[in-house]
């Protein structure tokens, strides 16, 4: 199962959303879309509700009211069986980074490539490609937890964009990154979306979308406070 | 799918303790429960020929005519209990009687005429032989005709209901403790297994990866810890005979009679590679996106 | 030093499984041993008392004199190996021996004429009582003037032989493994705790904790799960008492004879609380900073 | 054992000092110094060597060339079983945070005055004030993994503070925080550092330091390039 091209539908579409923790609300009712091939910015201080707000776009949570269309897909109406199908359309890059620590950098990265079922020469190819894109080719063989934190975070960039997915998810992926190597990854992202790619990036990094002339949604307390272009 | 050996094969030499110990623990459970079996197996096959060895004496009146003793043996031969009918004369009684004596069968040298009495020997079919059916059976044939006393060993007939009863006993109690040991240890092995792993699975999902993705080396690693302690209770098995049984049999030559089912414990390691998947099995249970 | 057990405690309910598991196979561990112990105990007690029961008997010249026989008797008796001596007169042994007879003691009622010898019944200590040692016994019995002959039961002394050696051989064997696999697992339990909890031990020991404030946790939690080995095992031992032993008992006269040491069992905790003690303390071994 | 306070040795002393991993060196040749009461800020980019340059303060890596004094102790003489009593005069944020997540915050925060072996009562009246300091209050009873990267990087910092150490050793302590909260933060450490503790950030972030006065050192690959007061 692959995501169909559908027609005018938007990549993301929240209709409505809030989704509750067990004594909180991490967010109420959000109402927001992001086109195919767009490239957004949500921001907004800490515990405001924006990891919340990306988990629920890759099923890792679910919305306790509202309605979440992804691709045209709605998320309530999605078989269970269906979503590591819709999942492998999406590229994360976790804000807690979620690398496997008994695996080197090469095979952490390749993961994303092997759960789609992808070749070993096909694997290899891509997964030295991406890591010479974030400047990591030279750690290929290093175990994560000998990886410098920005370091870490890059190997997570790797993983979301190795398999070339539909929509990219980034949370804070900048934060172990200095302002250089942070410009770099941001212009992977930028040449990744002029291919047609959808990009999502969470931050509170103000120099990222600074002047770059992309919507930014700003989050506070888990209300949509403001939506607008820098 | 190779794929899924190759992530088993890594997890079983990263945690090399937990599954040293499961192997080492389902490989002891197989190993006493063949054991068990095997003692059964022998107790059994020992007991199932006893009863051709109890037979019962019919001691007949003294100066019996021919056409009685052959009108006992007739209706006796007609008892469907009965397996086997011999008519013992008295001059062959006390020819045994002497042999049995044997060191002071000068005992007998002064006498000159046979105080024993004629008698039938009668041997009962295998399933007859219970303390019920063979009381019974004395009381029927006290009526015969001509038969003055019935005389049995009482005592090897409780002895052999004693050892049957208690070998049912014990060994079912084994048996079924040590089976759900076995199966115990396999899922909790699995389940703190995947457990361990629970952040890694999570990530794997967060990745795409399918149910069966995430399953399969599950469900190999547990056929391979199975399979191992399979293995190493076939090779137990095998030990205890060699080093302990065969040992023993040339100083003890009582043990050459033990019985040693090869066959029987050549399906051990696959014995093993259900359990273990089936613990893997369980322990995994419902995955949840 | 109460924050230890609330630490261990905490982890012995985190992880649950795990240490159920270590908890059950080490009671399972203590168990067996303990039923091979108890085993080798009762077999130990029975054959104990079994040399006394051994005799032999010196049959005598027909016809001897009194003063004979009380020379051959006074030779016995300063004999070392001798534990006593009795004179039969053939008057009683055909007493006896119409006893032993039983239902066919009417063989001898034509006899008017006692066949019998005179004999010597010698019984000796328990540490005489070996193949060899009868042997040489005897031999020099044999050369006691008016002895004619010398009869034992050679069959009675091999099997004794035999039941000693093969008691000993199983249970070492038995024991030896057995607790060398109980340590194995207290060290590999205690050994997979430790290893789980790494990370969390590092950020203890970058955060100032001493080697004591982390070990201490881990040495509460081994001496816990060792003594509810230690307990369980203990349960397991009373319930095979009451449930298995008592209940045969009332059917098999037998099981009556054996010898439950209470008070060797009741050390079963504790020596659990040494084992998983001293395994966690192997496990954790020499801490770095 | 306490940090006795003797004379006017440095609190932190670096000579000529030189760090390996196994095919690559991570510090070289480093030389500098840190007063009592001073505030100093670590940078470079990523992979520069400022993790291990904080890992060698705390005694978590040995220098493989060159000497290292902390307070007038040289770290190649010490005794290991000292070791523990001198980390206990440090507080430190570390980078990947090293929660406890088995633990909740208040537990979290507790552990630094346990291991210290602190009274109950001293115990919760500490770690309530330091979690106020850093607006958690309300977080006390959630464990580590249901709370935001923002969060759970205030829980690492109210463990370094809340027993009031001589040196504070900060790595990356704003990198998943919005820059109002960041700003809090480092109110926080400033105001410690007025009460005398010496404090160590190290942070690619450079609004942290942007005309603060401070000192600032500068790492490359592993060379200190600058050393310089902005
Ligand atoms: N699994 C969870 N269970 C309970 N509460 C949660 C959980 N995850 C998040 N929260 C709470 O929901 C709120 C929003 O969290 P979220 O992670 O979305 O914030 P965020 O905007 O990503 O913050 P940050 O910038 O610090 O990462 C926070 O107050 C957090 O404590
Ligand atoms: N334990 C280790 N084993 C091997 N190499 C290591 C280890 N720790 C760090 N390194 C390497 O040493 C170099 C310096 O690492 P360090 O963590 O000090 O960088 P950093 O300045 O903190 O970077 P960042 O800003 O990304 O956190 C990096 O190239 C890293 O890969
Ligand atoms: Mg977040
Ligand atoms: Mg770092």
């Amino acid at each position: 199962m692959t995501w169909a091209d559908d027609g005018n539908n938007p990549m993301i579409h929240f209709n409505g959303v809030t989704k509750d923790y067990d004594n909180q609300t991490a967010l109420r009712d959000i109402t927001f879309s992001v086109e195919k091939g767009e490239m957004i910015f949500v921001t907004g201080p800490s515990g405001s509700g924006k990891t919340t707000l990306l988990k629920l776009i890759y099923f890792a949570e679910k919305p306790d009211r509202g309605t979440i269309s992804i691709a045209g897909w709605e998320t309530g109406q999605l078989k269970e069986s269906s979503i590591p199908f819709l999942r492998r359309n999406i590229g994360i890059v976790f804000q807690d980074f979620r690398l496997l620590h008994n695996k080197n950098v090469f095979e952490n990265v390749a993961m994303a490539l092997r759960i789609r079922g992808a070749g070993e020469k096909e694997i290899k190819a891509r997964v030295y490609e991406t890591l010479k894109a974030v400047n990591l080719r030279h750690k290929a063989d290093v175990f994560p937890r000998r990886l410098s934190g920005g370091e870490q975070q890059r190997v997570v960039i790797s993983r979301a964009i190795v398999a070339e997915p539909t929509v990219i998810l980034a949370d804070e992926p900048t934060g172990n990154l200095d302002p250089d190597t942070a410009e770099g990854v941001m212009r992977t992202f930028k040449e990744i979306n002029a291919k047609g790619t959808t990009v999502l990036i969470a931050t509170h990094n103000r120099e990222l979308f600074r002047n770059s002339g992309r919507r930014v949604i700003r989050l506070d307390m888990g209300n949509l406070v403001a939506e607008d272009r820098t | 799918m190779t794929y899924a050996f190759i992530l088993a094969f890594q997890s079983l030499i990263r945690e090399k303790w937990i599954n040293l110990l499961s192997v080492l623990t389902i490989a002891s459970g197989l190993l006493i429960i063949s054991l068990a079996l095997f003692t059964v197996y022998n107790i059994d096959a020992a007991t199932k020929n006893l009863p051709e060895r109890f037979s019962m004496i019919l001691y007949l009146d003294n100066d019996i005519q021919k056409e009685k003793v052959d009108a006992a043996v007739g209706i006796l031969k007609k008892n469907h209990a009965v397996l086997s009918v011999r008519y013992i004369p008295k001059d062959e009684a006390l020819k045994e009687l002497k042999t049995t004596l044997k060191n002071s069968s000068y005992v007998f040298e002064g006498l000159d005429e046979n105080p024993l009495p004629d008698a039938i020997e009668v041997k009962l079919k295998k399933d007859s032989v219970g303390q019920e059916t063979v009381r019974k059976f004395a009381g029927e044939a006290m009526k015969i005709p001509g038969v003055k006393e019935v005389d049995y060993a009482e005592k090897f007939l409780s002895t052999l209901n004693y050892l049957r009863v208690g070998m049912k006993t014990i060994g079912l109690i084994l048996i079924a403790s040590l089976g759900a040991g076995i199966i115990f240890v396999c899922y909790s092995t699995v389940k703190i297994l995947f457990y361990r792993r629970n952040e890694e699975i999570e990530t794997f999902k967060l990745l795409g990866a399918t149910k069966a993705f995430i399953r399969t080396p599950f469900l190999v690693e547990g056929a391979l810890i199975g399979t191992s302690g399979g293995i190493v209770s076939l090779l137990g098995i095998f030990a205890f005979y060699y080093i302990v049984l065969l040992r023993l049999s040339v100083s003890m030559p009582i043990f050459k009679a033990i019985l040693f089912p090869w066959d029987l414990f050549l399906v051990l390691p696959f014995v093993g590679t259900f359990l273990g998947v089936t613990g893997a099995a369980i322990a995994i249970g419902r995955l949840k996106y």
